[in-house]
């Protein structure tokens, strides 16, 4: 159980959360192919892959470095929406925590705010509209709740909600994106980003238990 | 079924071995520019640069649209992924020639996201840019929110119209507000019988019931607006027009389309769909046209936006006025499309 | 599979309807003559005629290959079947201008047999009428034996050649001496995936084991020479290719190719194979060719000569001399194939 | 049982042809999908509902006309090979027939050998190619040797002759026509057209029966 990451384990975590995402590649697509059009879990696996490389190569001493090179890893390698919206979590989270030493509950909270305040900034969408923000933003809520717990803690919550939201994002009518033209026959399936939000975190959540 | 049986190497490189093939097939007269972008060899100092792109697997769309007197270069994703923002900016800074560049491309979230990043970082640069979205899919959106529709088959027309512009255009005002006539100006519907296949999977982009047609559907499969039963040539085409004429109706922005109105009309075949089939709905679209007065300056029919192997089609209108006609009866060449002068 | 969705109206009506369409999508340029020809509105008094045609199902050749600087009409059959005598005499009589017209068309034994009764007909009424079968598909017979091999892809460069050179032919001699000329260089190699379907009763036009390539295949599904297991793209088109550089190597009447030679190169889907596989085949194509310092003047890539949603491609070569590459540069505008000057 | 065909019973004997080859025309689909296009059954279908549009409108007072009449339908509503071939074989075949006031067994040998004569000048084919002539040829080497039996007798044996040659195409090498790039892998299928002649010669042996 880790409490306070350095730079060098928040990339330890990052590599993990990228194993995770490669390996739910098909799921991530499947999901996809109900409302979109069939590539998610393509997408994240070249991003996830490259990012793989770039911290592989790169010497990397601080924090929000190891964010940022993995969300331009993001931006540049997989294009489509989300690697406009993935990338911009990354890049814009870790630029909020810049000058950090360690990435602890209060850095996290940090993070996720800035990744949502980013998303919503870049895409336009709101909470509500069907999209990975429905997981991505009740997840930054229960960490800025958890700022006094363990990072365990707050990530074990984080996790939780972006779970929950996801689940939520079912009885979500699109309005963004691809699935937007489905209207009322959106329900009933979750949106692909917000699975691929809930998987990181519950990779982030897993990697500090560990 | 032909999905499994895919004519390629590693598919999780076809888009840029099918970039290279592009390359060859334009003979000398495009080069390969940076991570994915395909551009014009010569591109004369001072011309008002067009730049097109998006995702790729939609052949011969959308890189297929650069060549003489149609866009300067093309951005191009992976299978079905907009571009990244690297390869933008570096096929905007590839076509620059000093008086700005126009962005032309379909109204997709990833396509947004992706070349507003690259013109930002092309600003920083010094660059003008300008970004016209193509929405010509009355089935995505209603006319009131048509800024949120998606584009698909009218793309063509409108680039084969800006591209002209192009050549003339004094400045990059003059480009961007014929461009965006042009796209005013654009209507199109789509139906759908059968799914493609993604080139790295094999799956179908969507499923739909053995014996239904999928209205509206889009050129990524995106599901339709409304699921019919699948039905004959003469029965569904005055369908799928009436949709376009209700929006041009409904619109208050533009004229109903009216008697003595010119317009390009475009068939176009989603790709496995025949040419036969094409023609047999071309021949009713133009009966009904006909009744009303409208005239068709100029057909088009094929597959020029495809979705791999996809059964569907779409019909597009292009409204003419005075300045659009002479932009149209400009030659244009490429591995897309072609006309000769008139 | 989409086969059994198509659209259309009385399947037994298709080839009457899918040619209504085609009229339409020449925008006047052409109209519909006697039974089922398509001839354009305007052939010069004295100019040496080029008659084209076939069994419809194909398109967009054979009858889309009628229009500016290509040839002055079509005779046109029904689904896959060659069109009747009394279709030939009707486009004979109507291209006929006073100098003779040259029949142009694939050699299949019923295309030649209503053709040459056309033929008769039309000599009786004292029409000049001379023939140039198109044979290139080289998997259908030995080199000792090529004029009873089918015609394929290659007809369309060949046609493009014929139609340029009979702007200016000062004799049907002339004109039909450019036409042999421009089939003796073309040679054609085809393979097919997955089959195409018969409008008219829905079936599979053959039958191929799935993770088959028939090698040879016709454009009418006849099946090809050989199966060979389904493979990539760099394995297949070398394949492909070598078939065609022996074949020019074996046969005593042309050259083989060699360093310096001028080709037109066309990559041609049979229906269904995506562009982007056509694409990724020239890729290769292209590095091998330039690997033996062959010159490609032109590529032309896509769904050209097709059977319906078959799924194949094709490669053809045209080996250019300066009068065929003259006649090539020569603007040229259709349904089928269209190009600017160059 | 008739012995001596009218001008109108050859017309009425051609009906039943034509219903023969209508019914058929699946079954002569598959036959050329096998070796050819898939077409023969719709073609010969397209071609014998004209000659029943033709012969019933038509006042046909003689046996060549009827024939004619009959060949000139198939060939400019069926066009490919068979509407060429097949018409030929009733314009010459009755053209060969010119001035006989009655259909009987010589007339038939006359018929069929011109018959034979007509589509081997028009295709070129010879006996072995494995075209429609492999069924047509013996079936008119049949009705030379039934010159002295009744029609009825002579019909017998030149249908029989036709089924087997029909049979026997099956182990004969394509070399013409759509076929023949198939070469060794022709055996063991008849050929369509052959199959239309069997056909065509057991309706005209049916009709002279009943
Ligand atoms: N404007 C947006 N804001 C936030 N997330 C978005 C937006 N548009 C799309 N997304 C997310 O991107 C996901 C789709 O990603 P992906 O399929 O990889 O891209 P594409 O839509 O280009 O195929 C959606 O499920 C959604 O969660
Ligand atoms: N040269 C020829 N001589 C005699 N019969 C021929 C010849 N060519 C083709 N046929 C006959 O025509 C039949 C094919 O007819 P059909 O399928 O209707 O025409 P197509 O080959 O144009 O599709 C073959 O089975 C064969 O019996
Ligand atoms: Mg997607
Ligand atoms: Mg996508
Ligand atoms: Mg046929
Ligand atoms: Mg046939």
């Amino acid at each position: 159980m880790k409490n306070c990451l350095t730079a060098e384990q928040v990339g330890e975590m990052l590599l993990l959360v990228a194993d995770r995402i490669i390996a739910a590649e098909p799921e991530l697509t499947d999901a996809d192919r109900n409302l979109g059009d069939g590539d998610h879990g393509l997408g994240m696996q070249r991003g996830l892959m490259a990012v793989k490389d770039k911290l592989a190569g790169a010497e990397l001493d601080s924090i929000d470095k190891v964010f940022g090179a993995a969300g331009m890893a993001m931006i540049s390698s997989m294009g489509g929406a989300s690697g406009a919206i993935f990338g911009t979590v990354f890049r814009a989270g870790g630029k909020a925590v810049a000058g950090a030493e360690t990435f602890g509950s209060p850095e996290l909270a940090t993070f996720l705010q800035a990744a949502v305040d980013g998303v919503m900034q870049r895409g336009g969408a709101k909470p509500g509209d069907k999209t990975m923000i429905d997981a991505l933003h009740p997840a930054a809520q229960k960490a800025a709740q958890s700022t006094g717990d363990s990072l365990g803690d707050a990530l074990t919550a984080a996790a939780e909600a972006a779970a929950a939201g996801r689940d939520a994002s079912c009885d979500m009518i699109a309005t963004m994106g691809r699935a937007k033209t489905l209207r009322e026959r959106s329900l009933g399936h979750p949106d692909a980003g917000a699975c691929s939000v809930a998987i990181i975190l519950a990779a982030m959540r897993d990697y500090v238990a560990s | 079924m032909s999905t499994m049986k895919k004519l390629v190497n590693d598919p999780l490189k076809v888009a840029d071995e099918l970039l290279d093939g592009l390359v060859e097939a334009y003979d000398g007269q495009c080069e390969r520019v940076g991570t994915r972008s395909i551009v014009k060899r010569v591109i004369p100092d001072g011309k008002v640069a067009l730049l097109v792109g998006g995702g790729s697997g939609h052949e011969p769309i959308y890189h297929g649209l650069v060549g003489r007197n149609l866009a300067d270069g093309a951005a191009c994703g992976d299978i079905f992924a907009a571009p990244s923002p690297d390869i933008v900016l570096e096929a905007t800074e590839a076509v620059h020639k000093g008086e700005g560049v126009l962005y032309l491309y379909g109204n997709y979230a990833g396509d947004v996201m992706n070349f507003d990043m690259g013109a930002e970082l092309a600003e920083e640069d010094g660059i003008d840019v300008r970004t016209v979205l193509i929405w010509d899919d009355v089935c995505s959106a209603p006319p009131t929110e048509k800024h949120n529709r998606r584009g698909i088959a009218g793309l063509v027309p409108i680039v084969k119209l800006a591209g002209a512009a192009s050549q003339q255009a004094a400045s990059l005002d003059e480009l961007e507000a014929t461009a965006r006539k042009a796209v005013l100006q654009t209507r199109s519907v789509g139906v759908s019988m059968a799914p493609g296949s993604i080139p790295a999977t094999g799956k179908p982009t969507f499923d739909i019931e053995e014996g239904k047609i999928g209205l509206g559907m889009g050129i990524h499969g995106e599901p339709g607006v409304e699921e019919i039963p699948m039905t004959t040539a003469d029965e569904l085409t005055p369908k799928m027009l009436e949709l376009i004429f209700a929006d041009f109706e409904e619109d208050d922005e533009v004229e109903a389309l009216s008697a003595g109105d010119e317009v390009v009309f475009l068939v176009n075949s989603l790709g496995a769909t025949t040419m036969m089939e094409c023609l047999i709905c071309l021949r009713k679209a133009k009966q009904i046209l006909t009744e009303k007065g409208i005239v068709v300056h100029d057909t088009i029919v094929g597959p020029l936006v495809t979705c791999q192997e996809m059964a569907g089609i779409s019909f597009s209108v292009t409204r003419l006025d005075d300045e659009l006609k002479r932009l149209w009866q400009m030659p244009c060449e490429s591995v897309c499309y072609s006309k000769m002068e008139g």
